[in-house]
């Protein structure tokens, strides 16, 4: 006859070093086997699909801001795009352009996040500061442009706020320059790292059926080997002008879909970004970023669903208009509220420290999951 | 050379005083070297990191870890309901008492070697047990789960590792022909071709043999590394006080003074272990050079440099502990046992075969 | 690869017009289907797994408060809304064939009950749990319907609801301003 | 309050000087505890980062609120988070003290109207000692409320205080 044996529940959160915010995981676990976990959400629940229904069409844009703050232009994009989408405003080539660096230089700036936190979960710190160091320097280049430093309420419906200052260019160039050796750092101190590879490989496999019927989306299921990118895949904005890779996972330490797939992913991806940049930055063309911005926003009766690349994934914006200065109802597909649902079932039957590190990969924003 | 003790009592007139005297000055010595290496790790941490580390309190910040010690002293203690007073309270000072207890076997220089005691290894290797009681006492009674999941960790990693390092000091012992760190230090004397890391003193071993022992005394060198590493819970065997996992694990229920206990043992088993590695393969408190004393024909001041060569190759382990915290993640519990089970334990037994042998022959 | 109108063809030959309700093109932009709500699993399944169709991602499922009933205020001021309906839209998308869809259902107001499609797109789980804390709509067949964003004692009030009005006090905290 | 705070009733040159020991060693030694709610924590996080570097001022976070000084509350408090945001605050050891950072803790910031599951300022459930106005703060910001907050308990007492 065996042991007599009880599992043991254990609550994470919301204050945990690292949940990545104000996230609650039910943890039962079995010794340090994890049995089952429960994410409990809304910590954060700041009513944004509330407010939408009170506010007009550009009053919205800085909520979108606060929803995944790591990477606020592109949730500007993606919001701007729906309405423009639903109002039929053409926008000027530059604001295009303008758009497609920002939101790229963005998406550097949220996977920096992604890896260094990531690397802290595993329990490596000083990566953590090097990649926060560097995302300073992106920082800079939209404080140079539009003055904020983490909200920028940039992208415009029609336009953008400000029009890029003369030293914008140059100051991008001397960026990627500057940064491109910093990714063969990270790789060195981290990436290949005996240690970190141990960690990661093998550890919480997300095979693609499951990433997909899941509806997980961006680098996590580019991770499981899926190569599906808004950008390719449903071309919105200029994004077909450029010529760029999708980044799979290709199960290099261990099994394809595990959390150093998904960790590698998004370090290629800036790699891809720095590429788009460059390709986009010396064809801006002339002329006036406000040419196209309405004094009044009029949108028609009717209802849109547009979707963009955000750095965690699809993040679409579902508008259903009745033709009033607000809209009546605004949906949000966020994406790391679809991915943080698939954890339960990566987790079961790991460690507790496998759980971090499972966590850590799928890279969350509680801003986005409970808005 | 005369013996600190021995002049105490002469001086004083009395056993007991320089017996308290005698044992007092290591906790001088370790009090004051927390708050040098807790200073020093925020600003090693600082710079490996671009950063400054602590600059405000005092000239660069050097008056940090005292403003902290001042702070913590007078913090509020908190023992939760649900925990376990006498317990509890009774944590910290063990794990400290289990720290401090090892420093009475380490031999600071020439003439203050502590007890002196024949069995030094064996008795370090003992205290530290009380370590692990205490460490699990406070993970039990703080009565929170994370609490006891870092307890846990900690007594099943520290017991693992005591293994390995026990086949290395058996080893050496064999070697050596004592377990006396006093006589380690003594035997390593005058020059650093006679330390244990280059095959041990040339009179004890012929000079084939010595040369054949370097790659063995080598391997048993960072056998013994690692495995105190794990014993003093430092990256990336940090398991136990885990802070991306289990907060700050065993510890993590304690405020105030009591925390600060726990901070005080952890550095003063850092520096613990760092002086054992010391003294068994790099001569401990023997210069590597020779004297300046003798040079000068001040036998006064051989003690003095003694004492500092012991003190500046102690630092430079923790500093290395150090290094290795800042850049290295955390390995995984069962990655962590694995490490032991199937890696050291092996190989230190192989090396004690073949040390066996070589001896032999 | 099928447009809109393709499909909701291929649906009224499946199923009937008792279950498939109707095919809106007349609003700009977005077309969608009317579907029945205690159907909507079955036609699910069907569009899952056509192989025609393929629709293997659920993008999004959206509850909606249409609004259309009888509009009043009672003695304190608030608005209050009986009758009418509220609603569900399901944004589908297929990775392999690239065409999308939108489906809609419409459920009273008084007593909102749809099916659940969380058994055939997991991702469906959530997002329902979103729509019943939202506006109080029931997924039937649903494994863990419970409140997901508001804390589990808000009690029987639905935020995203037109009607809606703040409580005074929350567990001894003032709500408004 | 610590083990010695209000126990005197008089004040004298003995009384005073501890005071300002005690009070150097408070203001120089504030551990912050890891806690982050929603943007303004990442503010919170490069301030700590290398750049601007919390650590210049002796400030380190500290996992566990046994162990913290201060508490920075870094963002929007939700009804739903509002007591546990409370229960942190009684977890962590006297003196401790609160930075409320950015317009959500401070007011309910730009969901103070239409916000039903905001709460409107931090200061409903937990004391505050320094605000610190933005959306977000710059880290500069935050940095000086901390200086405020060093400014604050460099002034404080240990002897009660008469009317």
């Amino acid at each position: 006859m065996g042991l007599k044996t009880e599992e043991i529940v254990l609550n994470m959160g919301p204050q945990h070093p690292s949940t990545h915010g104000v996230l609650r995981l039910i943890v039962e676990l079995d010794g340090e086997l994890v049995v089952d976990v429960k994410p409990i959400i809304g910590y954060l629940h700041r009513c944004f699909e509330k407010h939408c229904e009170f506010l007009t069409y550009p009053q919205i844009v800085p909520y979108t801001d606060r929803m995944d703050y790591l990477a606020s232009m592109y949730n500007n994009f993606g919001y701007v795009l729906a309405v423009e989408k639903l109002a039929g405003i053409q926008v000027p080539e530059r604001v295009e352009y303008i758009r497609v660096i920002m939101g790229e230089l963005q998406r550097i700036a949220s996977h920096l996040i992604a890896l260094g936190t990531y690397g802290l979960d595993i329990g490596a710190f000083t990566p953590f500061l090097y990649l926060f160091r560097d995302r300073e320097k992106i920082l800079d280049l939209f404080e140079m442009t539009c003055g904020a430093r983490l909200l920028y309420n940039y992208m415009w419906v029609g336009g953008v706020s400000h029009d890029i200052p003369d030293e914008f260019v140059p100051a991008t160039k001397k960026f990627i320059k500057e940064f491109r050796p910093t990714i063969k750092e990270l790789n060195e101190l981290l990436t290949y790292n005996k240690i970190f590879v141990e960690r990661t490989a093998n550890v919480g496999i997300l095979p693609a059926e499951t990433a997909i019927n899941y509806g997980v989306t961006g680098p996590s299921l580019r991770g499981s080997g899926v190569k599906w990118d808004v950008r390719k895949d449903d071309p919105y904005s200029i994004y077909d002008r450029f010529d760029f890779d999708i980044p799979v996972g290709e199960g290099k330490m261990g099994t394809v879909g595990d959390s150093w797939d998904r960790y590698y992913v998004r370090v290629l991806e800036i790699e891809q970004s720095l590429r788009i940049i460059e390709q986009a930055i010396d064809k801006i063309p002339p002329g006036d970023v406000h040419e196209a911005v309405p004094k009044r926003v009029k949108v028609p009766k009717g209802s849109v669903y547009a979707r963009v690349e955000n750095p965690k994934g699809e993040l679409g914006y579902f508008i259903i208009s009745e033709g009033k200065n607000n809209p009546a109802r605004v949906k949000v597909r966020p994406p790391s509220f679809v991915n943080l649902s698939v954890l339960g079932e990566l987790s079961r039957g790991h460690l507790v420290a496998d759980l971090i590190a499972i966590l850590g990969s799928l890279d969350i924003v509680l801003g986005e999951i409970d808005r | 050379m005369t013996n600190l003790y021995d002049s105490l009592t002469e001086i004083l007139g009395s056993q007991i005083l320089a017996y308290v005297i005698g044992a007092a000055l290591p906790l001088i010595f370790v009090l004051l070297f927390v708050v040098v290496a807790v200073y020093l790790e925020r600003k090693v941490s600082g710079h490996m990191q671009d950063r400054l580390g602590p600059m405000r309190v005092g000239w660069h910040g050097v008056l940090q870890t005292i403003a902290d010690l001042v702070k913590l002293l007078q913090k509020e203690d908190i023992i939760a309901d649900g925990a376990d007073k006498k317990l509890f309270n009774l944590a910290p000072a063990l794990v400290f008492i289990g720290s401090y207890a090892a420093y009475a076997a380490i031999p600071f220089s020439g003439a203050f070697v502590g007890t002196g005691t024949d069995l030094g290894l064996f008795y370090i290797a003992a205290v530290s047990g009380l370590v692990v009681a205490g460490l699990l006492l406070a993970g039990w009674a703080s009565d929170n789960k994370y609490s006891l999941y870092g307890a846990l960790r900690t007594a099943a990693q520290i017991v693992s590792y005591e293994i390995p390092t026990a086949i290395i000091i058996i080893v050496m012992a064999m070697l050596a022909g004592t377990l006396s760190l006093h006589e380690f230090s003594e035997m390593q004397t005058s020059s650093f071709w006679n330390w244990w890391i280059l095959g041990g003193p040339v009179a004890a071993t012929s000079g084939i043999g010595k040369v054949i022992l370097i790659p063995f005394m080598v391997a048993a060198f960072i056998i013994m590394y690692i495995s105190t590493l794990a014993e003093v819970n430092r990256t990336p065997f940090d398991l136990p006080e885990a802070e991306s996992e289990l907060i700050s694990g065993y510890h993590t229920e304690y405020s105030g003074m009591k925390f600060a206990f726990f901070f005080l043992a952890e550095y003063a088993n850092m520096f613990a272990v760092s002086a054992i590695i010391a003294t068994v393969f790099f001569g401990g408190y023997q210069s590597p050079i020779g004297y300046l004393g003798n040079s000068l024909g001040i036998p006064g001041l051989i003690p003095f440099e003694q004492f500092f060569w012991f003190a500046s190759k102690g630092i430079f382990f923790v500093f290395v502990q150090m290094w290795l915290r800042w850049t290295l993640p955390r390995v995984r519990i069962d990655q962590l046992m694995v490490l032991c089970w199937k890696y050291l334990i092996p190989y230190a037994v192989t090396i004690l075969i073949f040390v066996g042998l070589i001896t032999i022959l | 690869m099928k447009t809109p109108s393709e499909i909701f063809e291929i649906l009224k030959n499946e199923f009937g017009e008792e279950v498939i309700l109707g095919y809106h093109d007349e609003l700009p932009v977005d077309l969608y289907i009317e579907v029945h709500p205690l159907s909507i699993h079955k036609v699910a399944k069907f569009l899952r797994d056509n192989e025609e169709l393929k629709f293997d991602v659920l993008m999004l499922l959206s509850g909606v408060d249409d609004a259309n009933g009888k509009k009043s205020k009672d003695e304190n001021g608030y608005d209050v809304i009986e009758g009418g309906t509220l609603s569900v839209y399901y944004h589908l998308d297929s990775m392999q064939l690239k065409h999308k869809v939108v489906l809609r259902v419409a459920t009273p107001r008084e007593n909102p009950e749809v099916e659940s499609v969380e058994k055939i797109w997991r991702a469906a789980d959530w997002h329902e749990r979103e729509a019943y804390d939202m506006f109080g709509i029931k997924f039937l067949n649903h494994h863990d319907l419970r409140r997901i964003l508001m804390p589990d004692d808000w009690g029987e009030r639905y935020p995203l609801r037109k009607d809606y009005h703040d409580p005074e006090y929350y567990n001894g905290m003032k709500v408004p301003y | 309050m610590g083990l010695l705070d209000k126990e005197f009733t008089d004040r004298n040159i003995v009384i005073t000087k501890t005071e300002d020991l005690l009070n150097w060693a408070r203001l120089s030694s504030l551990w912050q505890l890891t806690f982050g709610l929603a943007c303004c924590a990442i503010e919170m996080m490069a301030t700590s980062a290398s750049h601007y570097d919390f650590d210049r001022f002796g400030v380190i976070p500290r996992p566990s609120p046994r162990q913290a000084d201060v508490i920075i509350v870094s963002g929007t408090v939700t009804l739903k988070m509002a007591s546990r945001v409370k229960r942190l605050y009684e977890q962590m050891p006297d003196p401790k003290y609160v930075i409320s950072m950015g317009s959500c803790s401070n007011s309910g910031g730009p969901y103070w109207n239409y916000g039903y599951h905001v709460l409107k300022g931090v200061d409903r459930v937990i004391p505050v000692d320094v605000y610190v106005p933005g959306c977000p703060p710059r880290p500069e910001a935050l940095l000086e409320g901390l200086l405020k907050l060093q400014e604050k308990i460099r002034h404080e007492k240990l002897a009660k205080q008469t009317a």
